[in-house]
Parts: structure tokens; sequence; C-alpha cells
């Protein structure tokens, strides 16, 4: 996954829309370590030779130190400094901002493997297929211990934290299999949670998810798991029942009791689901049992998807 | 080029107290001084620790920190507030007798200080053995035979009982390491060690009191007093 | 060198070498001297068991399934390496070694501020070294040396606690000399030696104690929470409860990115003391030199952050940490320019101790600047977690404090044991570690640009290469590194006597005989003049 | 030596306002003053705490340097405490960048 350099590895292929904004910067900064360092070993070389000493007794004579000097070399090194910064934090801003109509992938990391889930069914283990040139983000969470999703050809990299949602996307520029790591160290196998990027064109991509066979959707398992979990009882679309009313909901900003709005996310409905009395809602009674230790992430991301099936404001619709 | 000094000729006067490397009284007075006060930042910071993580999580957890601050008893927490500013106020007046040269004042002074520290230990103790009793120790025995004031979530409330055990118990630990520490002043006051030329260990070691009195001055209010008890 | 006049007094004078014998006149001790020899071997001792993990792990390395150990093995010996070399090594190796030799002497002192709390601070140190090794012994530990939960409190296996414990109470011997050296640097300078006229060794020694005295007791709290967890199965870092393992992060860091500034300012603070002797100069821009060290040290707590960009931690306060991480560069910047041009029209020559200083301001420049990469949030992305991380921390710390610190063992060698080693074989071994180092850690930011994440006991074949050509660097590296303790240890009986001042350098501590008598001076030294006055017509203001 | 000695009035008097201001600091705690509870409770402990610091412990009396080198500890916890509160604080602005579309569809096809 190297691009070689007359036989040598040094450099990795970029094959996402990423990948070659973030080597331009890293080119920049391998050519001012390389002027720097180069500068420096010059300049010392040049007085060790120069000014070697000649005789036992030797004694220079001192030189001041010229003000104008001392600033110099702060300021420009702060300049160079404030240019790479704001390059640097412009380019990471825009590569966490995606474009609308992302497709997406649900990653959940447990030791020491990744399980892979796409909305329409299909589940990979250590394996995620994608097709060329469409936005896909990974939502992504970890049964354990911290793990971190790497795909340095894409250029990108997030941790994979218990308890919390964290989600990265890109777009990948070029087909073929590239690798992917667990970046976080996470335990005896930590090396052995390597897993396949299988980008493909976009008909191979249609090909292989219908090519599993009748599967079951993510929103379809959550519905499933909705009746059998007796959410159904209380969240009743009528709006009679004894908790909120879910159709509609995700993606809209709510009050809690304490004041607090927030907005219907993958994160607040998790919280919702495993620790329902740790926000309460001011016109409902907190009874909701919680749900943890019962279903496990990827059930709780099934769920998810079912509450975001029930629809959505389209938020980026404005823009 | 350094010059050797004619006039220092530190071995002639050695004054009771003086350690060898010092040049006089003065300069080694005024180190350990400033030592205690150099460590008594590293506590800041030590205790500082907790304070920042408390501080997140009750901004995360609202309601199970104030519903765990109104399972504890607030009558015990403010006498144990008083009991340890007496204690403070007994520690000054010690360093204060040490200054005037009083001997039997500094024992006695020293012995009521640790006598109150006692008192606090000893509330600190009944407290504790409540909270066992009632199952509110996380880790050791959670099952929380109360009601949970608000129908606070479970989880919170073990994450405000988890500070209220490290704090308390830290800051008891210091407690308890300041007990042996006044121990030991007593028996030297008592030998007759100290004089207004040399009262150092006495108030470095006040210092210290004065400064786990402080931590608790801060802990009472954040633990026992903002839970919204009106 | 002038050594053979002086041979003869050296050896019949009473120091504090020879002032009293038998383990207990070393043991009980409270002679900064001494305990800094007590460091010395106790240090040593601990590089090389660090050390012997960095070997087996190059080893192991050099198949991509693994060519020695098990990866639960593996993960044990990085592990090792990693909490052997930073709590044990790195940050008491100079302020521990040098520092106590040198501080009292170069204040002209006859002590640290307090004897007794020293020689408690080794006494800490050897306790949790000991706890640290029965660890191993027993099972040894995988958490990584950053002890990152969940995984440390929950899910590993290994003697968490005991290393935690080991980690705990070296924190204390680190807090403990900290204090020793502000205590002793306010209130005990001789005579005239007012705060501009210290020499940068003590400027760098006052802003690293004050990293240890403000940093260490967070890292003690978020050991004993991350033990008490451990423990009782529950506590505040748990997700389990509501809590968040970013937090343990956070406060990790807030010490961790300080302690690298407390591995790596008394190194700076030893260059400044070579250089300038070697090439007869004051240090250029001394003032700016001495204030970048109070910079360095503010400004390392402002930073930690940098260490977080990937785990989900708020954009806005990683943007906040990465303009501050690029500005804690600017005073490593100006040090490394005003070290250069201190060569400026001096009289410069080659012993060992100023091979090993030309060799850090390099190494130093392309540990600093690698470092932008990583202050950069864009590229971080990409290079954290990877080699990269792990070749950029290793020429700072390997290639700045390790130089540094044999720099400064080499330079001082004469005064603490009154002879000289064979310059010629120093020289060598300076070459040698010079080329090894570069060999070993180079290819590391090629493999991490590429993607190899750090911590892997096995890897993809395609990374092997580069995995070979870094173990091969790593074999002249360990011969390098077992040069100088051959010839050193030859010297202490072997050596030629090397009298009270061999290089001609200026400040308090030359002043003295070599060893110095246990008091250090006879008489309490008045200092009349500005540090480093070497040169001929100084001019007095910079 | 050169230890200031304070008056033992200035210590009773001290202890009684302590006193004093823990009772009050209790009694505030059963008021409804909204958030300001919070606020109150915190002021008194540090009016509290600068009386212990500035008369028990005599900062009043000793050297500037000493002064420095306890507001130094307050100066680091605060940058402790600010930095790591603007990262909980600052993580909902933009937990979402915006520009999520519905997700749940199948990638458009060519």
């Amino acid at each position: 996954m190297a691009e070689p350099w007359f036989g040598f590895p040094i450099k990795p292929v970029d094959a996402s829309t990423t990948a070659s904004s973030v080597d331009h910067l890293y080119y920049f900064l391998t050519a001012l370590t390389l002027f720097f360092t180069f500068f420096i070993f010059m300049t010392i070389f040049y007085f060790m030779v120069k000014y070697r000493r000649r005789g036992p007794g030797e004694k220079p004579k001192g030189t001041p130190t010229p003000l104008a000097l001392e600033i110099t070399w702060t300021v420009i090194p702060s300049i160079l400094c404030a240019f790479v910064f704001t390059w640097s934090s412009s380019l990471y801003f825009r590569n966490s901002r995606p474009p609308n109509a992302s497709m997406e992938v649900f990653v959940v990391g447990k030791q020491w493997m990744w399980h892979l889930q796409h909305p329409e069914g299909p589940r990979e283990i250590n394996e995620l297929h994608v097709p060329v040139g469409v936005p896909v983000k990974l939502t992504m969470t970890s049964e354990d211990v911290i793990h971190d999703f790497s795909i340095p050809v894409f250029r990108i990299k997030h941790d994979v934290i218990p308890g919390r949602y964290a989600s990265i996307w890109f777009q990948a520029t070029k087909t073929g299999t590239y690798h992917f790591f667990c970046a976080q160290y996470c335990g005896a196998e930590h090396s052995g949670m390597i897993g396949w990027v299988y980008v493909m064109t976009p008909t191979d991509y249609a090909n292989w998810l219908s090519g599993g066979g009748k599967n079951e959707s993510m929103a379809q398992a959550g519905e499933r798991l909705f009746t059998q979990l007796g959410c159904i009882t209380c969240h009743v679309s009528d709006g009679t029942g004894r908790g909120p009313v879910l159709q509609g909901l995700f993606g809209h900003p709510v009050k809690l009791r304490s004041g607090e709005t927030r907005v219907v996310d993958e994160t607040y409905v998790r919280q919702a689901i495993v620790n329902p009395n740790s926000m309460p809602l001011p016109n409902y009674t907190p009874i909701m049992p919680t749900f943890q230790g019962q279903i496990n992430e990827e059930q709780v991301l099934q769920l998810i998807a079912y509450v975001k099936s029930l629809g959505t404001e389209e938020k980026g619709k404005g823009k | 080029m350094a010059e050797m000094s004619a006039s220092a000729a530190h071995a002639a006067e050695h004054e009771r107290g003086l350690r060898h490397h010092f040049e006089d009284m003065e300069q080694q007075h005024e180190a350990g001084n400033l030592g205690m006060w150099v460590f008594l930042v590293t506590e800041i910071m030590f205790f500082g620790g907790l304070f920042a993580a408390y501080a997140i999580y009750r901004s995360l957890y609202l309601p199970g920190f104030e519903a765990g601050s109104r399972l504890l008893d607030v009558k015990l927490g403010a006498t144990n507030t008083a009991v340890l500013i007496g204690s403070s106020l007994t520690m000054a007046l010690a360093v204060h007798a040490a200054q005037t040269g009083k001997r039997k004042a500094l024992v006695l002074f020293l012995i009521l200080t640790m006598l109150l520290g006692a008192v606090f230990l000893g509330i600190k103790y009944d407290e504790y053995a409540t909270k066992w009793h009632h199952g509110l120790v996380p880790g050791l025995k959670w099952a929380p035979d109360e009601e949970i004031p608000g129908n606070a979530p479970l989880g919170s409330v073990e994450m405000f009982f988890c500070f209220y055990f490290f704090m308390t118990g830290l800051h008891a630990l210091h407690m308890i390491i300041g007990f042996g520490i006044m121990a030991v002043m007593a028996a030297w006051a008592w030998r007759g060690k100290f004089s207004p030329g040399y009262y150092a260990p006495i108030e470095v070691s006040g210092l210290y009191w004065h400064f786990v009195d402080i931590v608790w001055i801060f802990l009472f209010p954040l633990l026992y007093l903002i839970g919204g008890r009106y | 060198m002038s050594t053979a006049v002086l041979e003869a007094p050296a050896e019949s004078r009473v120091h504090y070498l020879n002032s009293n014998y038998g383990i207990k006149s070393w043991l009980l001790t409270t002679d900064h001297k001494r305990i800094a020899l007590l460091y010395l071997g106790s240090i040593t001792f601990m590089f090389f068991i660090g050390g012997a993990a960095a070997v087996l792990i190059r080893l192991h390395l050099i198949e991509p399934t693994g060519a020695l150990v098990q990866p639960a093995t593996y993960n044990k010996l990085f592990t090792i390496h990693g909490v052997v070399m930073i709590f044990f090594f790195l940050i008491p190796s100079i302020p521990a070694v040098l520092g106590n030799f040198l501080v009292p002497m170069m204040v002209g002192a006859r002590d640290l501020a307090f004897p007794r709390i020293n020689l408690l601070s080794w006494y800490l140190y050897v306790i949790g070294a000991g706890l640290t090794l029965y660890a191993i012994l027993t099972g040894g530990v995988d958490t990584g040396w950053t002890f990152y939960t969940p995984y440390s409190s929950t899910y590993a296996h290994t003697q968490v606690i005991a290393t935690a414990l080991g980690v705990f109470i070296a924190g204390f011997s680190s807090i403990l000399t900290g204090l020793n050296f502000i205590v002793t640097i306010h209130k005990m300078r001789a005579p005239g030696l007012t705060w501009f006229r210290m020499p940068l060794f003590l400027w760098a020694m006052y802003a690293t104690s004050i990293i240890q005295i403000l940093g260490t007791p967070v890292l003690a709290i978020t050991i004993v929470l991350l033990a008490a967890e451990r423990l009782l199965h529950v506590g505040i870092f748990d997700p389990a409860i509501g809590g968040d393992p970013i937090l343990f992060q956070h406060l990790f860091w807030f010490y961790s990115h300080p302690a690298v500034y407390i591995m790596i300012l008394p190194g700076m603070g030893v260059i400044s003391e070579i250089v300038a002797c070697f090439s007869r100069k004051r240090v250029f821009g001394y003032s700016m030199v001495a204030y970048s060290s109070m910079a360095i040290a503010v400004l390392s707590f402002l930073v930690w952050g940098h260490h977080m960009f990937v785990t989900g931690q708020s954009v806005y306060a990683g943007l906040i940490f990465s303009v501050l991480s690029f500005m804690v560069a600017i005073p490593s910047a100006i040090k490394v320019f005003n070290w250069t041009a201190t060569l400026y029209k001096g009289s410069i020559s080659y012993e060992a101790p100023m091979l090993y200083a030309l060799g850090f301001i390099g190494l130093f420049t392309m540990g600093g600047l690698t470092g932008l990469f990583l202050a950069s949030l864009a590229t971080d992305v990409h290079l954290t977690g990877t080699y990269f991380i792990v070749a950029h921390f290793h020429y700072i710390m390997v290639g700045g404090a390790v130089m540094a610190y044999l720099g400064g063992i080499h330079f001082w060698w004469p005064k603490i044991t009154g002879r000289m080693y064979p310059d010629g074989w120093a020289r060598f071994a300076a070459l040698i570690i010079f080329v090894g180092f570069n060999l070993t850690f180079f290819p590391q930011f090629v493999l991490g640009y590429l993607g190899m994440p750090r911590r892997y006991a096995v890897y993809p074949a395609e990374f092997q290469v580069l995995n070979v050509m870094s173990s091969a660097g790593a074999s002249i590296l360990g011969i390098g590194y077992l040069i100088p303790l051959i010839y050193m240890i030859w010297s202490i009986r072997y050596g030629p006597v090397a009298g009270p001042n061999p290089w001609g350098a200026k400040g308090l501590e030359w002043e003295t005989p070599s060893p110095p008598p246990t008091e250090n001076f006879e008489e309490t030294p008045v200092v009349t003049e500005e540090a480093y006055a070497y040169a001929e017509s100084e001019s007095a203001h910079g | 030596m050169s230890g200031h000695v304070v008056p033992v009035k200035i210590y009773v008097a001290i202890f009684l306002t302590l006193l004093a201001l823990t009772g009050l600091t209790t009694g505030v705690a059963f008021v409804d003053l909204g958030a300001y509870n919070t606020v109150v409770a915190l002021v008194i402990a540090v009016i509290k705490m600068l009386l212990v610091v500035l008369f028990f412990m005599h900062l009043r009396y000793v050297s500037n340097l000493t002064k420095v080198v306890v507001l130094a500890g307050f100066f680091w916890l605060a940058i402790l405490m600010t930095f790591t509160l603007s990262d909980y604080f600052s993580r909902h602005w933009v937990d979402q960048p915006t520009g999520w579309g519905p997700s749940i569809s199948a990638p458009p096809q060519p």
C-alpha cells in the first residue's frame, strides 16, 4: 500500500479526497524540516571549521548580542508557525465537515475485531466494502476498551470509545484493496485488529450489496427489537403513550427538564436507551427502565437506525 | 573570577538547631518555610486533579450529584467544619506560644489540636459507618436502601459517592498524617527542643495543618451544601 | 592537560569520596554528591533494563510475524521499556544525577537546602523502581506506559497496581528533588550570584523543578484514582457509571506532556554549559536562553491536548491546543539559534562532551521540527498513533535528552571522579551513537507516514524493509551505549588524574578541587562577574 | 529569627468570623437561589480560605516570594480546570458538523 520510490516504500497511496490535501501540508512541513535541519547543520559545520581552536591559550573576543537578531529569529519561526497553523486548521475543519448525502456504515470495535454493518443489512467482520466516489460516514463505538479506526490511505483515523459515538468520513478516489488498522493499543491481540477496505466501482458495490441474499436492513432489525423489548408499548405513534412520540424526532432539538436543549442525534438516542433517567424530559415521568447490559452496541445501533427511519428533518437542506 | 570571602567563618557559631550547610538561622528558617509552601503547592495540585474531575462530572450529571449530596448529613458536616476551624485556631495559638517561648502552652495547644483532629476523624468514621449501613459505598457495598431524592439516575449517584469517598478519604489520610506530626511536635516541645529562636518545625507543621483545614473548607460546600436542599 | 603536577595532592587530599568508607557511609549519607552517585548507579541499572527491553523489541520486529515472542509478551516488553525509561531513567536522569551534584556547587553552597529530604527522595526512587521491577518479574504489565483506561482499569490482567504504585512513589522522589532545587536556588546562592549571573544550567534546573512541582501531583492523583478503580471495580473513569475515559487522558497528559520538558530542559542546560566552554564564549543571547527556559516551563502546561486530537476531544479545544503547541516551539527554536550563534568567532575544540553537544543540537532540531507535524491538526490525524510518533519522541528523548545526559556525564566526569576517561574512545562512542541513532529512528518516520501503527507485535509484510533497517541501527546504537559504560568504569581506577579544571571551564564548580571536598568549598565563594566570562573583553550586556 | 508574632486577639477574631461564615454558608444552602447557591457557597469558601491563609498561615506577613509561590499554585490549578473544562463545554457546540443528510438511504446510483 505504499507507492515505491525507486523500489523503496516512502509514501502511502492516496486514495481519498482528503489524502492529497493532507499530503501537500505534509510536503511543506517536510521541506521546512529539511531546510532548517540543513541550515543548522551547515552553519555548525562551517563554524566548526572556521573557528576551530588554533592554540591552547587562545582567547576569542566577545561578541555582543544584537537585539535585532534575537527578534528576527523569534519572529520568523512565529510567522511560519502561524502560517502552518492556519493552513492545517482550515484543512482539519474542512475535512471534518462532510458533504451531504453521505452513505453511512456503523462500526463497533471489540477486543479484537471490527464489526461493521451497512444500513441495508449486510454485516462484515474486519472488512469494509464501499463504493468509489461516494462520501461515506462511519459511526463508531466500542464494546470494551478504546480502539482507533485508522485508514492510512485515506489519511483519516479516530478513536473508538466505549459509551459514545465518534464519526469520520471519507470519499474514496481509487478502487482497490487497502488496510485499515486499530491504532490505539487495546490489549493482547491489538496488532491483529487489522482489516481490509474494498473500494469498488458503484456497480460492483451494488452487486455486492444485493449478493448477500435476503438481508434484513438495520432499521428492520431495529423495529423487531423495538417490539421485542416492549418499547412499543409506551412510545406510541399517536401520542397517547407514556413515552414521547418518536416519529419525526430524529434531528430535532428537544428541551430537557434541566432547561438544556439537545439535538436528537445518535449519541442522544444511545443515552436515552442505556441511561434514560440521566436526561429527564419535562412532560414525562422518568419511568423508562435502563437497557444497559441487556442489549449490545450493535443492537443499540439497530434501534438508532429504526428511530432514524421514523423520519428526520433534513438538516442540511438549506445549504 | 570568584574570590573567597574572608568573612564567612560558619564553623564558629553553631546556634542550637542550625544545620551545618546553612549560613545562619535566618537563611535556614526562610528555606524551611519556603520549602513547606512549595510542598503545599504540590498538595494544591494533588487535590486539584480531583476537584477538576469533580467539576466536570458535576456539570455532566447534575441530578445525580445533587441527589447524592442530599443523602449526606449536613449537620455532621457543619459540626466537623467547626471542629476543624477550632483545631486551626489551637494550631495558630501553638505557633504563637512557640514564638513567645511558652513551653507548657505550646504542648497544651498541640494536644488540643490533636484532640480536635481526633473528634473530626471520629465524626467522619460515624458518617462512613452510616453510609456503609445504607449500602452507599461504591465498589465495596453498593446497594442503596434509601430512596434516591428526585429519582436521579443511580449511576450518577454512584459517581457522586466515588468522589465523596475519594475526596474525604484522601483528606482524612492527610488528617491522620497531620495527627502523627503533631504527636512528634508535642513530644519535642515537651522536651524543650524549641525556643523563640528556633521553632521552624512547629511553624511548618502548622502550615500543613491549616492547609488540610482549607481543603475541608472547600469539601464541605462542594459535597454537602450545593445539592439543592431547599 | 597539565595533570601531572596535581597528581600527588589529589591522592592524599581528603575529599567527598574518601572522607569515610563503608556501606553505611553511603546509604546514610546526606552529601548531595554521594546521593548523586547513588542515583547514577541506580539510574544506569534501570537504563540497561529498559535498554534490554528495547533490544528485544527491535529483534522481535525483524520478522513481520514477530521473530521472538508472543504478542502478549511483546506488549509487556514495550510497556516495560516505556515505564522504565520514562519514569526511572529520563525523568530523574539529569536532575537527580548532574543536578544533585552540581546545583549546590554552582550556587556556591555546601549542600542542598534539605539534605535529608534529598536522601529520602533517593530511597523513594529505589522503592518505586523496586516495585516496578517486582511487577515485571511477577507477570509484567501490558498497558503501555500511558495506562489508558478502561483497558488499564478493567480489562488488563497484569500487574497494573504494583506498577502504578511504583510510578506514584517515584513521582514523590521527583517532587522532592524539584522542591529541594527551588529552595536551594532561591535561598542559598552565594554572595554576588544574582539571577542573571547564574549559569544557564541552573536556570534550566529551576524551570524543570517548577514543572516537577506543579505537574507531578496531578499524575499522582490520577494514578491513585486508577489503582482505586482497579481495586474496587468502580471509579470515576468507569464508563458503566458515566465515567469518561478521556478525562483520564486529560489528567494524565496534564503531567505527561510537561514531563517531556522535565526530560529535555535539563539537557538544554547541559548543552549551554558545554557549548560555552568548548567554544570559549559566553552563551549567545544569555538572557533569551534563560527566559526561554521559563517560557517553556509555563507553556508546556498549556499544550497537553495535542495528544488527544483524535480522541473525540472538542474541535475547539483541539484548535486552542494546536495553536499553543506551535507557540511552545518558538522558545526551543530560540535556544537552537543561540547555541549555534555561540560558536560564531569562538575558539572551538572537539573533546567528547562537545561532540555530544553538537549532536544534540542537530538531533534536537530534527526532533523539534517533526513536532510541528504533530502540533498541526490535519497532519496529526494521519500521523498520531503511528511510528511517526515513536520516531519524533525518540529524536527528542534519545537524540536530545540522552545525548545531553551523556555529554554532561563526560563533561563533569573529571569533577565527579577526579579522573579522565580516554577521550579518543569517548569521541568514537559519540560518533557510533550518533550514527546508530539515526539509522534506528529515521526509518520510523517513513514507517509512520506509511501508516504503520505503533505497539504492533506483528505487522503487514509491506513494512518489513524499514523495520529491518531500524533494527540494524538499534544494534549499532546498543553497542554505542556499552562503550562508555566500559571506559568510564575503567577510568575510575586507571584514568589519569584530572585536576580541578581540565577543560579550562568557568563556573564555581571548577574552582574547587576534583573530587570536591565534602563541604564543596573551603570558604563561601563570592561571585563578582557574569557566567561564562571566557572571552577577553566580554561586552557585559546580553 | 524574624517570625511575625500575631496578637492572640486577631486569631480569636478570625476564628469567630470563620465560625460565623460556616453558619452562614450552611443556612444559605437551604434557601433557593437557583444557580447562585453554588456561587455563594464557593465565594464564602474562598473568603474562609483567604482568612486562614492570610492570618493563621501568616501569608500576610511573609515575603513576596512566598506569595508568588502560592499564587502560582492557584494559577496552575486554574490552567488545569479551565483547559479541561473548555473541552467538555465546547464538545456539543459542533458535535455533529452540519451537513449530515438523512443517511439511511443507499448510495446514489450512478
